[in-house]
C-alpha cells in the first residue's frame, strides 16, 4: 500500500459511514500475549524466515551452482525477506490494511488505549509520534553502541602490525559490519528520534501526517539490524560498507545479509523522509509560515528530500546485487554485458547524498541550540536555510568525486571537482551563521552548548580536510587511505554524533521530563572531545604516510601512531560509557524531573509541559512570531496557545480557497 | 549591565571596543606564521614527496591548499576563541543579547570571499591535473592528458587476488612480480585486473589508479629520483587486501636496461606460455580449454557461476 | 487540491462551529493536503527507483562491454507479451480515469464498474508479466539487456500490485458512501470528512496509476521496441 | 513504575543484550580451523605433507563439504587434519609434499605456471624436476598453486589422475608434487594462498574456498 489515507478516527465527533457507533463500548481487550508486540513479531519473523528458507530450497535446491557451492542464496534471501514481512505482520502492521481491503473500518481503539499504557506501548506498533520518537532513540543508541564496539575491535587489531588478535577474515568482517552499521543505521540518528518526537511540537501539530508509515519506518530498523548482524554467522562480508561489485557478487552468504539489510534500511529512510516532508508542508500551525520555521525543521526538510530521492537508488542497487547473486543476472559482470562501474555509479549516487543525510541534521541541531545559549537571534536565518537547500541540490551532482581514480569519465573530473568545491560554499554558511550569532552574544556554557561548540570545532577540521579530497591531484594521494577515513569521521562522528549529543542533552527534558546529570554531562563532553580529537587527528597523518583503509596489518614504521590512536579510541569508548551511565542513571535511577522550560527557550516545543500531553497542544496554536527573537524588545509571544474561536478556521479556509483556485 | 573587565560597554562607561579590529590583529600574525611555517618548514616534507613529477604535483597541491586553508581555519578559530572569552555570559547578567538578525554586508562579503577561494581552487586543481599528464591519477582507457614527447615506457599492471604482476610489452612482453622503472623516463601504467576492483597505489611515485576487471586504466608519471617505491592496494579486494604489497625500484636507465635484458632471457620460457599482450584480459577465456577438459576432469574454471550460459565455458 | 477541493466545511447545513469541530476541520484539511502532497512525492521517489533501472539500461547499452549488451544470438522477451502488458496497464488507467469523471457527476455506479474493470485489467497485466518471467526463453545473465529486463520488470510488478491493492481498498470504501454525497454536502462532519477523504484518496490514486501507465509505456519502448 | 521495577527491567534488558553479544562473539572466536605444529619436530628440516581434495566427507568437513580444500598430515598423530594453518620454525628448510586428489583447473594468469622461490627453483612432479608448466595446455596439468607471496614462493600443484570427493583420501590415485624452501628468519604469520580460481560456483571462481581459512588459503606461522 503506497499511501495510507485513513486517519485516526477516535477523536472525530459523529459516526463514520460503516464505522463503529461513537458511544459503543470498546471491544474487550485481549490478554497481553495475544496482542501484537515484539514477541509476536519475533515469532512472525522466525516463521517467515523458515518459510522463506524452505521455499528457497524448493525453488533452487537442485540448481548446480547451489549444489556445488554448498550455499543457497535464494533460501537465505527469501528467508530474510519473508522473515521481515513476518516480523511486520507479527507487529500488526498489515491488520489495518487487511481491514480496509475487506471493507471494514480501521479501528484505532487499541492504539488509543496504548497511548496511555505504560512501558508496554514502547514494544508495540504504536501510532503516537512521541512513542515512536523514544523507540527510535533507544534503538539508535543501541545500534550506535554496537557499531562502536566493532570499532573498538578494529582498533584492538591495529595495535600491532605483526601480532594478530583476529584473522584477516574476521577483521574484514568486523570492518564491514562497523562501516555498514554506522553508515546505514545511523542515517536516521537525528531524524528518527528527535525528528519524529519534536517535529510536530515545533510546527504546532498534534501528529505526523502518516502515523502508520512513521511507525513502520521505525520497526524496519530492528529488522535491518538483526539481518545485518546475522551476516556474521555466515562469516560476514569482506567488502566494507561500499560493497563494490564484483567482490560483493563473488562473496559468500554474508553478502546477502548486507544487501537485504541495507535495502530494508533504505526503505525505512524513504518512509521516514516521506512522512517528514508531508508533515512539514501540510501540518504547520496557522502562522507558522516558511520564514518562521525553526532552522532544525529546515534541516529535517532538506534531509528528508535527500532521503526520499536518493534512497530509492540505493534500494535499486541492492536489489540488483541480490538478483546478480541469486537469479544470476549480470548487472555487474563485464563478460556478460554488465559493468562494475554501474555499481560504483549507482552506489555513490546514493552514497554522496547519504553523507549529507548524516551531516544536515547536525547543522540543524547546533543552529537551533546556538541562539538559545547565546541569547541572541540566529544570525542570517535566511542564509542558513538557503545553505541547507543549496547543499541538498548540489549533493546530487558530486558523486563522482568518490571515483576520481577509478577511470570512469576522466574528462568529467574537473566538473565534479568544481561541484564538490562549490558545495563548500553553502556548507560554509553554517560557520557564517555561528560566527554572526556569537557577535556580542552572552554565551552560556551549558552541556548542550558545549557539544554544539565541539561540533563547530570538529566540523571545521572535517570540512577543511574535505577540500583537500575534492582536488584531484591531492586526492590521488589521499583517496582510499586513512586520510579519507579521518575526514569522514570528523564530519560524522565529530559532527553528527556531537550534534546528536547536544540535541539529546537539550531536548531530553522535553522528551522524558527528565534532565540528564549535568556534571556527568560535562565530564562526558570533555573526555569525548579530547579523545575524539586524539583518535582522529593523527589518522590524517597515518593516511598521508601511506596506510590504506581496511587493512589488518600495516607498515611497521606507523606502529607508534597507530598505538596512540588505538589507546585514544579506547578512552573515547570509555567516554561513551560515561554517557551510557549518565543516560541510564538519570532516566532510570535518579530521575530528576524537569517540567518547565529549563533553558528559557523560545522554541514552540518548550511552550507546553514536559513531556507534552497526549495531542501535544490543547488547541491548535496560532504562531505569532519567529522562534529566535531573543533580546527583541516587545517581541510578541511565540504563539497563542489558546486562540479564540474562528481564528483557526479562517486560516485553513483561506488556505483551502487558495488551493481551490489553483 | 555589569562591566566586569571593561570590555563590555555599559551606558555611561567606556565605549565599545572595536571587536573586528581586535580579531583581525589577533588573526593576522597567527595566519602569517602558519602560512610561513607551512610553506618553508613543512612544505618540502609533505607527502608523497617529490620522487616523480606526479608526486611533486601532489605535494605542491597539498602545500598550496594548506597555505589557503590555514588562514581560513585560523580566522574561525581565533574568532571563536575571542567570542568565547569576551562574549561569555557573566554571572548575574540575565539580559538577552542585542537583537541582530543578520547583516547583508557581512553575508555578501562572506559568500563572495568563499566563492572566490573555491573557484580559484577549482581552477587551480584543473590546471594541476592537466599540467603533468593527469597528476598520476587513473585516467581511464582514453587519457586526455598525456606527456609530451615520444611513446612512454609501457608498464602493464595486472591486479589479481592478491598480488600485482607487471608486463613490459616493449621488451618482449615478459611478466614478472617485481616492478622496475628507469629514472628520467616517462612511464605509462596500463592498469587492469583479472577479478575484482583493486587500486594500484605506488606511494612515492604519486600514482593511484583503480584496477578494474576488463578495463584498461592509464596513469602517467616520470620518476626523477632513484629509490624504493611502496606499492599497495588502495581498494578493499577481499581477504588479503592488506597484504597486496610489493616494493618497486626506480633505477638508472642503464641498470634498467640491464635488468630487462636479463629478465627477458630468464623468463623466455615463461613468456612463450603467456597469452599475447593486450590491454585487458578476459578472466575466463582460457586457450585450449576443450583440451584441458578432455585430459582431466575440469573443476571450476571461472567458477562456473553462470553455468553453461557463460559464453566462454565449454 | 485540484479535484478534491470541495467547499470547506462550515456551510450552513452543518452544525455550528465549536472548538472541537474547528480543530477537527483543521486536521481534516491538513490530511487532504497531505494526500495531495504525498502522492506527488511518492511519484518522485518512484521515478528515482525506476530511474535507477533506466540509468542501468542506458549505461550498459552505451558501454556494451564485450559486445554483450544485446548480442545477435540472444533472444529477447516475446514482443506480443510486452505489448499486451503495456496495453493492459494503459487501458486500465484510461478506464479508471473515465470512471473518475463520472463519479464527479454523482454516477457512483459508473465509477465502481470502471474501477472493477481497471482492477481486473491491472491484475491481468501482473499475471501476464509474471507468466512471462517464469517462461523466459533466455537466461537472465545472458546479456546486459536480459539482466536489466529480468531485474526491472519484477520491480514494476510489485509497484503495480501495490497500486491494485490501493484500488481494491477504494472499491471497498466507496460502497458505504451514498452517491448523492458526491454532489451534496452530507449532514454530519464525519460523513463529509469520509467523502472528502475518499475523494482525496481517489484522486491521489489516479495520479499514481496514470503515472504507472506512463512508466509502462516507457518500459515497453525500452524493452520491446528499441532493444 | 517503582524504582525496583525499573531497575529489574534494566537488568533483564542488559542481561539479554550481553547474552546475545557473548553468543555471537563465542560463535565467532571459537570457530576457525586448528593449527598443525611442526615446530616441535626440529631436526634441521621439517617435512610437511598435505593433500588437496575436490570435495570432502560431510562428516569431516561439516561446514562446506562441497568446497575444494587442503588437509595437513599431523606429525604427532599421523592423521589428516582439515586446516590450512601450520607452524614451522624460523630459518629452517621445509620439505613439502602435496598429494593431489583434485582434477585440473586452468590457471588464470600463466605467470603462476612458473616455479619460483623454491630450493633450486624447481618442483618435482612425480619425481621429475619442473621449472615452468603451461597451466592451460600441459604436458603437466595443474590444479592449484601453493604460493607464499611475501617469500616470492609459488609452486603449481599437479592435477591428480582422478578426482577424489571424499576427503581426506587415502588411496593411491593422486599426483605427487614435492619442493623445498627455507623459512624466513623473521617470525610472524605468512599468508599462503592458491592463485588458481577454483571456487566452484562462485563468480570468476574466486569466492568461497579461495577466501576462507581451512580451504584454499591459510597462514604459515613462523616461530623463532
Amino acid at each position: 500500500m503506497a499511501i495510507d489515507m485513513q486517519p485516526e478516527s477516535d477523536r472525530q465527533p459523529g459516526r463514520e459511514p460503516g464505522g463503529r457507533e461513537p458511544d459503543a463500548p470498546p471491544p474487550p481487550a485481549r490478554p497481553w500475549w495475544r496482542r501484537p508486540a515484539v514477541h509476536t513479531a519475533l515469532a512472525g519473523a522466525v516463521i517467515g524466515y523458515l518459510l522463506g528458507h524452505l521455499l528457497g530450497n524448493v525453488i533452487a535446491g537442485q540448481y548446480s551452482q547451489v549444489v556445488n557451492s554448498g550455499q543457497n542464496d535464494y533460501a537465505i534471501v527469501l528467508g530474510y525477506v519473508l522473515g521481515t514481512l513476518g516480523w511486520l505482520a507479527g507487529l500488526g502492521v498489515f491488520s489495518d490494511l487487511l481491514r480496509q481491503m475487506t471493507g471494514r473500518p480501521v479501528h484505532a481503539t487499541e492504539e488509543a488505549r496504548d497511548a496511555s499504557a505504560g512501558l508496554a506501548r514502547y514494544f508495540r506498533y504504536s501510532l503516537d509520534h512521541k512513542v515512536v520518537g523514544l523507540q527510535y532513540l533507544v534503538g539508535m543508541i543501541g545500534f550506535f553502541l554496537t557499531g562502536g564496539l566493532l570499532a573498538m575491535a578494529i582498533r584492538t587489531e591495529l595495535l600491532s602490525p605483526s601480532y594478530h588478535v583476529f584473522s584477516s577474515a574476521t577483521y574484514t568482517a568486523i570492518v564491514g559490519e562497523h562501516g555498514t552499521m554506522m553508515m546505514m543505521m545511523m542515517s536516521s540518528l537525528i531524524l528518527g528520534p528527535l525528528g519524529n518526537y519534536l517535529l510536530p511540537l515545533m510546527i504546532g501539530s498534534k501528529r505526523m501526517a502518516f502515523p502508520r508509515i512513521e511507525a513502520l519506518s521505525f520497526w524496519l530498523t530492528p529488522a535491518a539490524y538483526i539481518v545485518l548482524l546475522s551476516g556474521l554467522m555466515f562469516g560476514g562480508f569482506p567488502f566494507g560498507w561500499t560493497g563494490y561489485a564484483p567482490l560483493s557478487v563473488q562473496a559468500t552468504q554474508g553478502a546477502d545479509a548486507y544487501a537485504v539489510a541495507f535495502g530494508i534500511m533504505g526503505i525505512s529512510l524513504i518512509l521516514l523522509g516521506f512522512n517528514i516532508i508531508v508533515t512539514v508542508i501540510c501540518y504547520r500551525a496557522p502562522g507558522m509560515h516558511w520564514g518562521r520555521l525553526p532552522i532544525f525543521v529546515w534541516a529535517m526538510l532538506t534531509t528528508s528530500f535527500l532521503m526520499v530521492l536518493a534512497a530509492p537508488v540505493l534500494v535499486g542497487a541492492m536489489y540488483m546485487l541480490i538478483t546478480d547473486r541469486t537469479v544470476q543476472t549480470a548487472f555487474f559482470t563485464d563478460d556478460l554485458g554488465g559493468s562494475s562501474y554501474l555499481w560504483e555509479n549507482l552506489f555513490w549516487f546514493f552514497g554522496h547524498p547519504e553523507v549529507y543525510i548524516l551531516a544536515l541534521p547536525g547543522f540543524g541541531v547546533v543552529s537551533e541550540i546556538l541562539p538559545v545559549f547565546c541569547r541572541k537571534p540566529l544570525f542570517g536565518y535566511k542564509v542558513a536555510a538557503a545553505g541547507m537547500v543549496g547543499v541538498t541540490l548540489l549533493s546530487f551532482f558530486v558523486w563522482q568525486h568518490h571515483l576520481f581514480d577509478s577511470g570512469i569519465n576522466p574528462d568529467m573530473r574537473p566538473v565534479f571537482m568544481l561541484t564538490t568545491e562549490l558545495i563548500s560554499i553553502p556548507t560554509g554558511f553554517i560557520f557564517l551563521v555561528a560566527m554572526g550569532t556569537f557577535w556580542k552574544a552572552k554565551i552560556r556554557f551549558t552541556v548542550p552548548m558545549l557539544f554544539a561548540l565541539g561540533f563547530y570545532f570538529n566540523f571545521l577540521i572535517g570540512g577543511i580536510s574535505g577540500v583537500y579530497l575534492s582536488d584531484v591531484p591531492a586526492d590521488t594521494t589521499e583517496h582510499g587511505t586513512f586520510f579519507v577515513m579521518a575526514h569522514f569521521h570528523y564530519t560524522i562522528m565529530g559532527g553528527l554524533i556531537f550534534a546528536f549529543m547536544a540535541g539529546l542533552y537539550y531536548w531530553l527534558p522535553k522528551m522524558m521530563g527528565i534532565r540528564l546529570n549535568q556534571t556527568l554531562g560535562k565530564i562526558h563532553f570533555w573526555t569525548m572531545f579530547v579523545f575524539f580529537n586524539a583518535t582522529f587527528l593523527p589518522l590524517f597523518a597515518v593516511g598521508m604516510a601511506g596506510q590504506p583503509r581496511r587493512v589488518y596489518t600495516y607498515a611497521r614504521s606507523l606502529e607508534t601512531l597507530n598505538d596512540w590512536v588505538s589507546i585514544s579510541s579506547f578512552l573515547l569508548g570509555v567516554s561513551i560509557l560515561i554517557f551510557v551511565f549518565n543516560f541510564v542513571y538519570s532516566t532510570v535511577i535518579a530521575r530528576v524531573h524537569e517540567e518547565g522550560n529549563p533553558w528559557n527557550s523560545r522554541g514552540l516545543e518548550w511552550q507546553v509541559s514536559s513531556p507534552p500531553p497526549p495531542g501535544n497542544f490543547a488547541r491548535v496554536p496560532v504562531v505569532l512570531s519567529g522562534p529566535y527573537e531573543y533580546g527583541v524588545k516587545d517581541a510578541p509571544p511565540v504563539a497563542d496557545l489558546d486562540p479564540p474561536l474562528g481564528v483557526i478556521s479562517n486560516a485553513y479556509a483561506a488556505a483551502a480557497a487558495e488551493g481551490a483556485e489553483v | 549591565m555589569p562591566a566586569a573587565d571593561g570590555t563590555v560597554a555599559d551606558g555611561a562607561g567606556r565605549p565599545e571596543p572595536n571587536h573586528g579590529l581586535r580579531i583581525f590583529l589577533l588573526w593576522l600574525p597567527v595566519a602569517l606564521v602558519a602560512d610561513l611555517l607551512i610553506w618553508f618548514v613543512w612544505g618540502p616534507h609533505l607527502p608523497p614527496g617529490a620522487m616523480s613529477t606526479s608526486a611533486a604535483t601532489q605535494q605542491s597541491a597539498i602545500k598550496i591548499m594548506s597555505v589557503m586553508a590555514a588562514p581560513v581555519m585560523a580566522l574561525v578559530l581565533v574568532y571563536g576563541a575571542y567570542a568565547l572569552v569576551v562574549w561569555r555570559h557573566r554571572e548575574g547578567d540575565d539580559e538577552d543579547g542585542p537583537p541582530i538578525h543578520g547583516n547583508t554586508r557581512v553575508s555578501v562579503t562572506w559568500i563572495g570571499v568563499t566563492s572566490v577561494i573555491v573557484l580559484s581552487l577549482a581552477v587551480f586543481g584543473t590546471v594541476e591535473l592537466a599540467g603533468p599528464a593527469g597528476a598520476g591519477a587513473g585516467e581511464g582507457n582514453t587519457p586526455i592528458w598525456r606527456p609530451s614527447g615520444g611513446t612512454p615506457l609501457q608498464v602493464q599492471v595486472i591486479g589479481q587476488q592478491w598480488r600485482w604482476t607487471y608486463r613490459y610489452p616493449q621488451f618482449g612482453g615478459f611478466e614478472t612480480t617485481s616492478l622496475m622503472l628507469p629514472v628520467g623516463e616517462n612511464v605509462q601504467f596500463n592498469i587492469t585486473s583479472l577479478d575484482v576492483i583493486h587500486s594500484f597505489w605506488a606511494y612515492q611515485l604519486g600514482v593511484k589508479a583503480d584496477a578494474n576487471p576488463d578495463i584498461n586504466n592509464v596513469a602517467y608519471t616520470k620518476p626523477e629520483h632513484t629509490g624504493q617505491v611502496q606499492v599497495r592496494c588502495a581498494e578493499l579486494c577481499g581477504l588479503w587486501h592488506a597484504d597486496m604489497t610489493t616494493v618497486g625500484q626506480v633505477v638508472s636507465l642503464s641498470a634498467f636496461n640491464a635488468w630487462t635484458a636479463t629478465a627477458r632471457t630468464q623468463l623466455a620460457a615463461l613468456t612463450k606460455e603467456l597469452p599475447p599482450y593486450t590491454l585487458t584480459y578476459d578472466p575466463n577465456a582460457v586457450a585450449q580449454l576443450g583440451k584441458v577438459f578432455q585430459k582431466a576432469g575440469l573443476s571450476g574454471a571461472g567458477g562456473g557461476f553462470y553455468g553453461s550460459q557463460y559464453p566462454v565455458q565449454p | 487540491m485540484s479535484e478534491t477541493a470541495t467547499p470547506p466545511p462550515g456551510t450552513p447545513d452543518l452544525p455550528a462551529l465549536t472548538r472541537e469541530s474547528e480543530e477537527a476541520n483543521f486536521f481534516h484539511e491538513a490530511a487532504l493536503n497531505a494526500t495531495w502532497t504525498g502522492v506527488r512525492l511518492a511519484v518522485g521517489a518512484l521515478s528515482f527507483a525506476f530511474g535507477c533501472f533506466v540509468f542501468a539500461y542506458f549505461y550498459l547499452r552505451s558501454l556494451n562491454s564485450h559486445g554483450m549488451w544485446h548480442p545477435a544470438g540472444v533472444k529477447g522477451p516475446q514482443p506480443w507479451a510486452g505489448a499486451v502488458i503495456m496495453a493492459l496497464v494503459v487501458v486500465s488507467a484510461l478506464v479508471q480515469y473515465v470512471g473518475l469523471t463520472r463519479i464527479k457527476a454523482s454516477k457512483k455506479g459508473a465509477w465502481q464498474a470502471s474501477a472493477v474493470l481497471a482492477l481486473v485489467l491491472g491484475l491481468a497485466a501482473i499475471g501476464l508479466q509474471v507468466w512471462e518471467l517464469l517462461n523466459l526463453h533466455f537466461f537472465p545473465g545472458s546479456s546486459g539487456f536480459s539482466s536489466v529486463f529480468v531485474g526491472a520488470t519484477p520491480v514494476f510488478v510489485i509497484v503495480v500490485l501495490a497500486a491494485m491493492i490501493w484500488l481494491e481498498t477504494l472499491i471497498m470504501r466507496v460502497r458505504v458512501i451514498p452517491a448523492i454525497s458526491f454532489v451534496e454536502q452530507p449532514p454530519t462532519y464525519a460523513e463529509a470528512f469520509a467523502v472528502q477523504r475518499f475523494q482525496a484518496s481517489l484522486s491521489a490514486f489516479t495520479v499514481l496509476w496514470n503515472y504507472l501507465a506512463v512508466v509502462a509505456i516507457v518500459f515497453w519502448v525500452l524493452f520491446y521496441l528499441t532493444a | 513504575m517503582s524504582l525496583a521495577a525499573r531497575v529489574t527491567t534494566l537488568i533483564v534488558a542488559v542481561l539479554a543484550v550481553v547474552g546475545g553479544v557473548i553468543f555471537v562473539v563465542a560463535h565467532y572466536l571459537l570457530g576457525g580451523p586448528p593449527t598443525v605444529d611442526f615446530a616441535a619436530a626440529t631436526s634441521g628440516q621439517v617435512n610437511v605433507t598435505m593433500q588437496t581434495d575436490a570435495s570432502s566427507d560431510p562428516a569431516t568437513v561439516p561446514d562446506h563439504p562441497t568446497w575444494v580444500s587442503y588437509f595437513i598430515k599431523s606429525p604427532a598423530s599421523g592423521s589428516w587434519v582439515h586446516t590450512t594453518l601450520f607452524q614451522v620454525p624460523a630459518h629452517t628448510r621445509v620439505n613439502v609434499t602435496i598429494l593431489g586428489y583434485d582434477g585440473s583447473t586452468p590457471v588464470r594468469n600463466q605467470v603462476w605456471g612458473q616455479v619460483s622461490g623454491t630450493t633450486g627453483g624447481v618442483a618435482d612432479y612425480g619425481g621429475k624436476p619442473v621449472k615452468t608448466v603451461n597451466g592451460w595446455n600441459g604436458p603437466y596439468l595443474i590444479q592449484h598453486t601453493f604460493a607464499i607471496p611475501s617469500l616470492n614462493l609459488s609452486v603449481p600443484v599437479e592435477a591428480g589422475p582422478a578426482t577424489c570427493t571424499t576427503g581426506p583420501c587415502t588411496n593411491n590415485q593422486h599426483s605427487t608434487t614435492t619442493f623445498s624452501f627455507m623459512t624466513p628468519a623473521q617470525p610472524g604469520a605468512y599468508r599462503w594462498q592458491c592463485f588458481v580460481p577454483c571456487g566452484l560456483s562462485y563468480l570468476d571462481g574466486n569466492g568461497g574456498p579461495m577466501q576462507t581459512f581451512g580451504y584454499m588459503t591459510g597462514n604459515m606461522q613462523v616461530v623463532s
